[in-house]
C-alpha cells in the first residue's frame, strides 16, 4: 500500500493536513468544512493554506452549528459528495450528536444499502492542554457503542496521514478523532506520498511476555515511557495501539494476552463504561482461561476533567501506568 | 413574484380557489389543460383511498402504526406535478403523494409500515432518501444535498417537507441558515396542519405565521393555502424556479388541516373539537378541486367506479407486501456496514448456534 | 420509609403517575412538561389527568424541542423548581445530549456546589413493542458514562413509584428511563403513600447458588422466565435487579459472584461498550478469583434494532437466556 | 417604544450619540445624572484596564487562555446599570462590565483562568450563573430561569448574552421560540462583534441584521449602536422593563466590535485587516462617552490617576488568585454530586495510594 518513498518529518497536524491535501487534490468529490476550518485553517491550523490551494468551494468555512454541520454532511455524502468535517473541539461534538447517532450510522442500513455515507467527522479530542471545560473530553466510547459508526484514534503523524486516507475513502461512515495533546508534540519520517493504513487492525508497538498494555492516541506516547521503567524493573511488556476503538481489533488483543495472561488498559476516559470495560469483556470472552491477573483499568476518574489546576490529578502519568503494570505483573 | 406579493410580515394567505372552488384571481390561476388538472385530482384521490385503506389494514393488525396523510394532499401532489425526476425529495411522512409521484410504490411503502427496512429499499423512486423521523432532522440532509447540486453545478432542486411542530426543533433553523449562507436550491415546506400530535400551533411558537420564520435566514417565504391545489402549484413553480435558477432557497408554509389521527395510536377527539374539525371539512382539498372541475364541467368519469378500481390497486400492493420474502437473521446484520465486521459475524454465527440448540430441544 | 399501608393494583405507568401526582401536590417547585405531557397527558399517558389535577402552569406541553426542554429544565432546576421532564422517546434524546451532558451533569461542579441541578429526565425505553425506527433504544450506557449523572430504571410498578419520588427528591440530576415494553404489561399491588427507593441500591430478586444473573427494567421479567426453565433444569440461579446503572452496586453484584462464581449479564442494548462490559469489569476488578466461568453478556447485537418484522431476532427471549445461563453453569 | 421605532426588518440601528459624542436625538436621551454618566465611564475604564491587564498576565504565563472584552464595553455596562440584584445574568463570556455589576470579583475571575473551578464559586454575585461554554447553550438556561420567576411571581428579569455567531446553534432559536411561547422575562442580547472567532457575521448568516430574527419568534427585537453606552442604557431600561411588567421576552441586537483578539490564542491579522479595525476604533465605547462628557464638561478627574489606581486593585486581585489554597485531590472528586458515591470514593482512595507509592519510591 506504501506510494512512493520520499519522506519528511511531519507533526501530527501536518499528517493530517497532508492526508486532507492528497484527497482533495485526488478526488473532486472530497470537500472540507467545519467552524474557522476555510480562511483561518481551523483554529489548530489542521486545514491550513487548504482553502487557497482547493478553492473557497472545496474548503470553507461553515456558520456556527454542529447539528448543522454533520446533517448537512450527510446530504453531501448521500448525494456523492465524500466530505471532511471538523468539529472543533471533542466537547462540542454533543450537538450533533442526534444527527451522528440517528443518521450518519444509519443512513446504509436504514435504505438496505441504498445509500451510503461515505463521510468523516474528524475532531481533537483528549486532555492535558490546561483547557477550559468542554476542551478535554474523551467520548470515544460514546461513539463506538453507537452501532454502525466506525471509530479511529491515531497516536503518530504516519498513522494519522495513512488512518485519515483510509478514512476518507471509505464508504462507511468514520469517526475520526485526534489526539490534540500530541499535534505538536511528536515529530516523525512520514511518506510524502499517498498510502492508507487499514481501519479495524491493532497494532503491535513493543512485543513482551509479562503483560499486554492496549493503549491509543496521547496514551501511547506516555506508555512508552512507562516502557522504559517497566524495562529497568525487569517487566516486558506488550504495547498494542488499538488504532481503531470499533471495530475493535480482537485478534490482536486475544492473541497477546493468551500469551502474557495480563493486561492493563490506559485511557483518558471517566473509567466507568467505557472501552476499557469493552477489553475487560472481550478478554474474558475469549481468553479467560489463560487471564492469571484481573485485567486493569488505567483511566481517568468518573468526573469531568479538572481545569488546569487539577488536571494533573486527572492525566494519566508515565509512573501512574508503571506501577499498575507492576502491580499487575506482581498480582 | 408571488414571493414578493405575500409578505408573511403582513399575515397574508396566497390562495386562488374558494372552498365552493370558485376563482378568486383568475390573473393568478396557473395555465393547466384540463387533462393536467384531473391528472392531479386522480393523485389526491388515489392517495386518499390508499391512506383509508392503510388506516383500516392497521386496524386489522395486518400492519403497524401509521400515519394518514388525508386532508393533506394538494400540497405534495402538487409539489409532485412540479418537480423533474432528479429533483430530490427529502421527506417526512405526510407527503404521500410526492412519494407517489416519485415512484415509490404503495408495496413498499406498506412493506416499511409491516416493519421491514427493505420498505426503504426504493427500486424505482430516483433521488429520494428515506424518511429520517427525529423531527427537523432530515432538512439539514436536504440543504447538504443542495451543496452538492450547487458544487457539481447540476440542475436539480432538493425539496424537503417538516411539520408545523418541527419549526421549533433547532434544526429546522439551522438548516434555513446554512441554506441561506450558502445560497442552494432547496424548497423547504411546512404542512403547517395545526397540530403536533396533541399541540397545536397556537402553543409552539408566538410567531404570527410559521412563514415569517424565513426572514430570520434572509430567504423568501411565503404562507400558502395548502388545500388549494391551485395555489400550491403555482407557489412550488414559482418556488422549484427559483432555487433551480440558482437565487438559493426558499420557505413555503402550506397551511392545511390533518382531517385523521396523527398515527393510527392516536386519538384526536382528545385534544380537539368537532366544531373545528367540522369547519376544516369544507376546505378539503379533493372537495375544493371537485366542485372547481365540476364547475369547469371537465371531471366526466365515474368517480365511484375510479375509487374501486383504486381500491383494487391498493389491495394489490398491499398483498404484494405481505408476500414478501421473509425477514431473515441476515437482514439484521448485513447492511450495518458496507463489509460486515468480524464482530458482527460473531455475533450471528452465535446467534445460529442458539437457534440451532433451540431446534434440537424440541 | 413506607407509608400509609392502603395498596392499590398498579401497572407501571400508573405508579409512576401516582409517584408524580404524589410530589406534584407535596412540592409546589414541582413542575412536569414535555412534548404532549400536558393535555394528552402523554403519549403513553403516563401525565395523564395530571394537568386537569395541579393546573396548566405545573403541568404542560413545550414545543417540539429536545434541547430546550431540558436546556429549560437546568435554569428552573437553577432558580428553585424542580422540574420533571419528559422525552417522548430513548431515541430522541439524542437532541438534548448537549444539555445533558455539557449541563445537567456538571452545573453542581461547574460552580462547585453552589448550583445544584434538582431536575429529573424521564423517557420510555427499550424494544419490543414492534416500534418505528428510533423507538426501540437502550441508551442507558450512553448516560452511565457520563460524569454526573444518576441513570435509574425501574422493571416494577412498585420500584418506578418509589425510585421515580427519590428522583424527584433527590438533588442531584437523575435520568429515569422506563422500560417501555412492560409500561402496562406489569400489574403490582402498590403502597397508595408516600415511600422511596434508594437510588444506588440493586436488588436481590432471587437467591442462588450456582450463578448470577445480573438484569434490570423490561429484561427482570425474560429472567424470570428463564429463572423457571433453569429451576427445572435443576439449576439455582441468583436474580438481581441493577436497578440503578449509575452509580451501580457493586458491593451486592461482587457479592453474590463471590458466592455464585458465575455470572450472565442480561440486557437489551448492543453488547459493545455496554453496560454489560462494566460489569464484566467490576467482578474483574473485584472478584477475580471467585470466578469460575467467563462472565457472559447476553445482549442485543452490535446493530440498529430492527423494525418489527426481524425484532424477534433481536430481543433476548428466555429460552436465549436459559441457553446462556445453561452454557456458563456448565462451562 | 422604541422598539416599534426601530423595526428591524427596515435595518435601523438605534443610536443616540455619534463617535465624537455628539448627542443624535436628545428627545431620547435618558435622564442621568451627572454621577451616573461618570460612574458608568468608570466602570467601562475599569473593565478596558483590567482585561488590558489580564491579557498581560496571560502572555507572562500566570494564566491561561483569556478572552477580552476590549471594544465591547459599553453593552455590559449598561446592563449593569439597569439591572436590579435579584435580575438573573445568564452570561456567555464578554460582558465583563455585567459580571462585576453584578459582584464578581476579578479575584474569582482570575482564579478560573488559572485554571480553577472555585473561580465560578461566585462568594457575593446574587443570581448569576457560571459560563456555560457551549455556544447558545446557555440561552435555554435563562428560559427556564424566566420560567421559574413568572411561576414563582417574582419580580426579577433574567438576562443573558450570546455572540453574533451564537446565533446560528439551533439551542439559539429554540430557547427565543419557548420565551416566546411562555411570555417570560428575559432580556437577550447578542453581542454582534462581527466575528465568530475567525468568521465574519455575513458568512454566519443571509439576514439582514441579527434582530430580526426575533420575528420567527413574536418577540419584539431591535438593533442597537453596541458602542453608545446611551443608546445601550435606553434600550435595556425598556427592555428590563417590559419584561419585568410582565409582556414577555426581548432581543437586543448589540453592534460592536472586538477590539482585541478572539481569545489569548487567537491571531486576528489572519482573518481581519487594518482599515476595518482602524474604522471601528473611531467608534470606541470609551472614547465616545468620554467625548461626550468632555463636551458636557461633567469629566474632572485625573484619568492616568484613576488608572493607576485601578491597575492597582487588577493587581491586588490577581495576587489573590494566585495565593489561592492550592488545588486539592479532593477538588476533583468534591462537587461531582452532592453526596460522592461509593464509586468515586474508591477512585480516590486508589489514587492516594499510588501517590503514597510515589512519595516512598524517591
Ligand atoms: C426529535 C423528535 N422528537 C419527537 C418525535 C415524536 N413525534 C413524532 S411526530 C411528532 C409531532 C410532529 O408534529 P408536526 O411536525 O406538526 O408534524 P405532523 O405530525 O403534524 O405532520 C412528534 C413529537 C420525533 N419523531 N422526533
Ligand atoms: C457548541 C460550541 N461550538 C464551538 C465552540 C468554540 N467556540 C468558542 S467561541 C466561538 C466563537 C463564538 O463567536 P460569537 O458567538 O460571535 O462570540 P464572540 O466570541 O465573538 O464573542 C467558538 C466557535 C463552542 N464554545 N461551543
Ligand atoms: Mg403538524
Ligand atoms: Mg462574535
Amino acid at each position: 500500500m506504501e506510494g512512493e518513498q520520499k519522506m519528511s518529518v511531519m507533526t501530527l497536524v501536518q499528517a493530517i493536513n497532508n492526508a486532507l491535501d492528497i484527497k482533495l487534490a485526488e478526488d473532486k468529490t472530497v470537500v472540507v468544512y467545519g467552524e474557522d476550518a476555510g480562511v483561518e485553517g481551523g483554529v489548530f491550523r489542521v486545514t491550513e493554506g487548504l482553502q487557497q490551494k482547493h478553492g473557497v468551494e472545496r474548503v470553507f468555512d461553515s456558520p456556527l452549528a454542529e447539528s448543522a454541520i454533520v446533517g448537512t454532511a450527510i446530504g453531501m455524502a448521500l448525494s456523492g459528495l465524500r466530505p471532511v468535517v471538523e468539529l472543533q473541539f471533542d466537547g462540542f461534538t454533543y450537538p450533533g450528536f442526534n444527527q451522528i447517532v440517528s443518521h450518519v450510522a444509519r443512513m446504509n442500513n436504514r435504505s438496505r444499502g441504498l445509500f451510503k455515507a461515505p463521510l468523516v467527522i474528524r475532531f481533537p479530542y483528549g486532555g492535558g492542554i490546561n483547557a477550559l471545560e468542554h476542551h478535554s473530553e474523551s467520548p470515544e466510547a460514546l461513539y463506538a457503542h453507537i452501532p454502525g459508526l466506525k471509530v479511529v484514534i491515531p497516536s503518530t503523524p504516519h498513522d494519522a496521514k495513512g488512518l485519515m486516507i483510509a478514512a476518507i475513502e471509505s464508504d462507511d461512515p468514520i469517526i475520526f478523532m485526534e489526539p490534540k495533546r500530541i499535534y505538536r508534540a511528536i515529530k516523525q519520517e512520514v511518506n510524502d506520498g499517498k498510502f492508507t493504513i487499514p481501519i479495524g487492525k491493532a497494532k503491535v508497538l513493543t512485543e513482551g511476555t509479562d503483560v499486554t498494555v492496549v493503549a491509543f492516541g496521547a496514551m501511547i506516547r506516555e506508555c512508552q515511557k512507562a516502557l522504559v521503567m517497566a524495562k529497568e524493573a525487569g517487566i516486558s511488556v506488550e504495547l498494542i495501539d488499538l488504532r481503531t476503538i470499533y471495530p475493535i481489533d480482537k485478534e490482536t488483543i486475544v492473541n497477546s494476552v493468551k500469551k502474557t495472561g495480563k493486561i492493563v488498559i490506559v485511557a483518558e476516559a471517566p473509567t466507568s463504561f467505557s472501552v476499557g470495560a469493552e477489553l475487560m469483556a472481550i478478554v474474558n470472552e475469549e481468553a479467560f482461561l489463560h487471564l492469571e491477573a484481573p485485567p486493569k483499568r488505567v483511566m481517568g476518574f468518573d468526573t469531568i476533567v479538572p481545569l488546569a489546576k487539577g488536571e494533573h490529578f486527572y492525566m494519566i502519568t508515565p509512573d501512574r501506568i508503571f506501577y499498575e503494570i507492576e502491580r499487575t505483573v506482581n498480582f | 413574484m408571488i414571493f414578493n406579493d405575500f409578505d408573511p410580515k403582513e399575515d397574508k394567505t396566497f390562495r386562488l380557489i374558494d372552498n365552493e372552488g370558485v376563482v378568486l384571481n383568475q390573473a393568478l390561476m396557473p395555465d393547466l389543460d384540463d387533462e393536467t388538472v384531473i391528472k392531479a385530482y386522480k393523485a389526491m384521490l388515489f392517495a386518499r383511498v390508499a391512506d383509508e385503506m392503510a388506516v383500516s389494514f392497521q386496524r386489522q393488525g395486518r400492519m403497524y402504526t401509521y400515519p394518514p396523510n388525508m386532508g393533506q394532499e394538494a400540497i405534495s401532489v402538487a409539489a409532485g406535478a412540479i418537480m423533474r425526476t432528479d429533483d430530490w425529495l427529502v421527506p417526512v411522512f405526510r407527503e404521500l403523494g410526492a412519494w407517489l409521484a416519485k415512484g415509490v410504490t404503495l408495496k413498499e411503502i406498506f412493506l416499511y409500515y409491516m416493519g421491514n427496512e427493505e420498505g426503504s429499499n426504493y427500486k424505482n423512486a430516483h433521488h429520494m432518501l428515506p424518511w429520517s423521523i427525529p423531527i427537523a432532522s432530515q432538512l439539514l440532509h436536504a440543504v447538504g444535498i443542495g451543496y452538492t447540486i450547487k458544487y457539481l453545478k447540476k440542475d436539480e432542486v432538493a425539496f424537503a417537507y417538516v411539520g408545523d411542530g418541527g419549526t421549533s426543533e433547532g434544526d429546522f433553523s439551522e438548516a434555513l441558515n446554512f441554506a441561506g449562507v450558502w445560497q442552494v436550491p432547496v424548497v423547504f415546506t411546512i404542512q403547517n396542519n395545526q397540530y403536533a400530535i396533541s399541540v397545536p400551533v397556537r402553543s409552539q411558537t408566538k410567531s404570527i405565521n410559521l412563514a415569517i420564520k424565513a426572514y430570520g435566514f434572509g430567504i423568501p417565504g411565503i404562507k400558502v393555502d395548502g388545500n388549494d391545489f391551485f395555489a400550491m402549484y403555482v407557489a412550488y413553480k414559482e418556488a422549484f424556479d427559483y432555487a433551480r435558477a440558482g437565487n438559493g432557497p426558499v420557505l413555503i408554509e402550506a397551511l392545511t388541516y390533518r382531517k385523521g389521527a396523527h398515527t393510527t395510536s392516536d386519538d384526536p377527539t382528545k385534544y380537539r373539537n368537532k366544531t373545528e374539525e367540522e369547519e376544516w371539512a369544507k376546505a378539503d382539498p379533493l372537495i375544493r378541486m371537485k366542485k372547481y372541475m365540476d364547475q369547469k364541467g371537465i371531471w366526466k368519469e365515474n368517480e365511484e367506479k375510479l375509487i374501486e378500481a383504486y381500491k383494487l390497486e391498493v389491495d394489490k400492493q398491499f398483498e404484494e407486501a405481505e408476500n414478501f420474502t421473509p425477514y431473515q437473521l441476515d437482514d439484521v446484520f448485513q447492511h450495518m456496514y458496507v463489509e460486515m465486521p468480524d464482530d458482527l459475524k460473531r455475533q450471528k454465527t452465535e446467534y445460529e448456534q442458539f437457534l440451532t440448540w433451540k431446534e434440537n430441544r424440541k
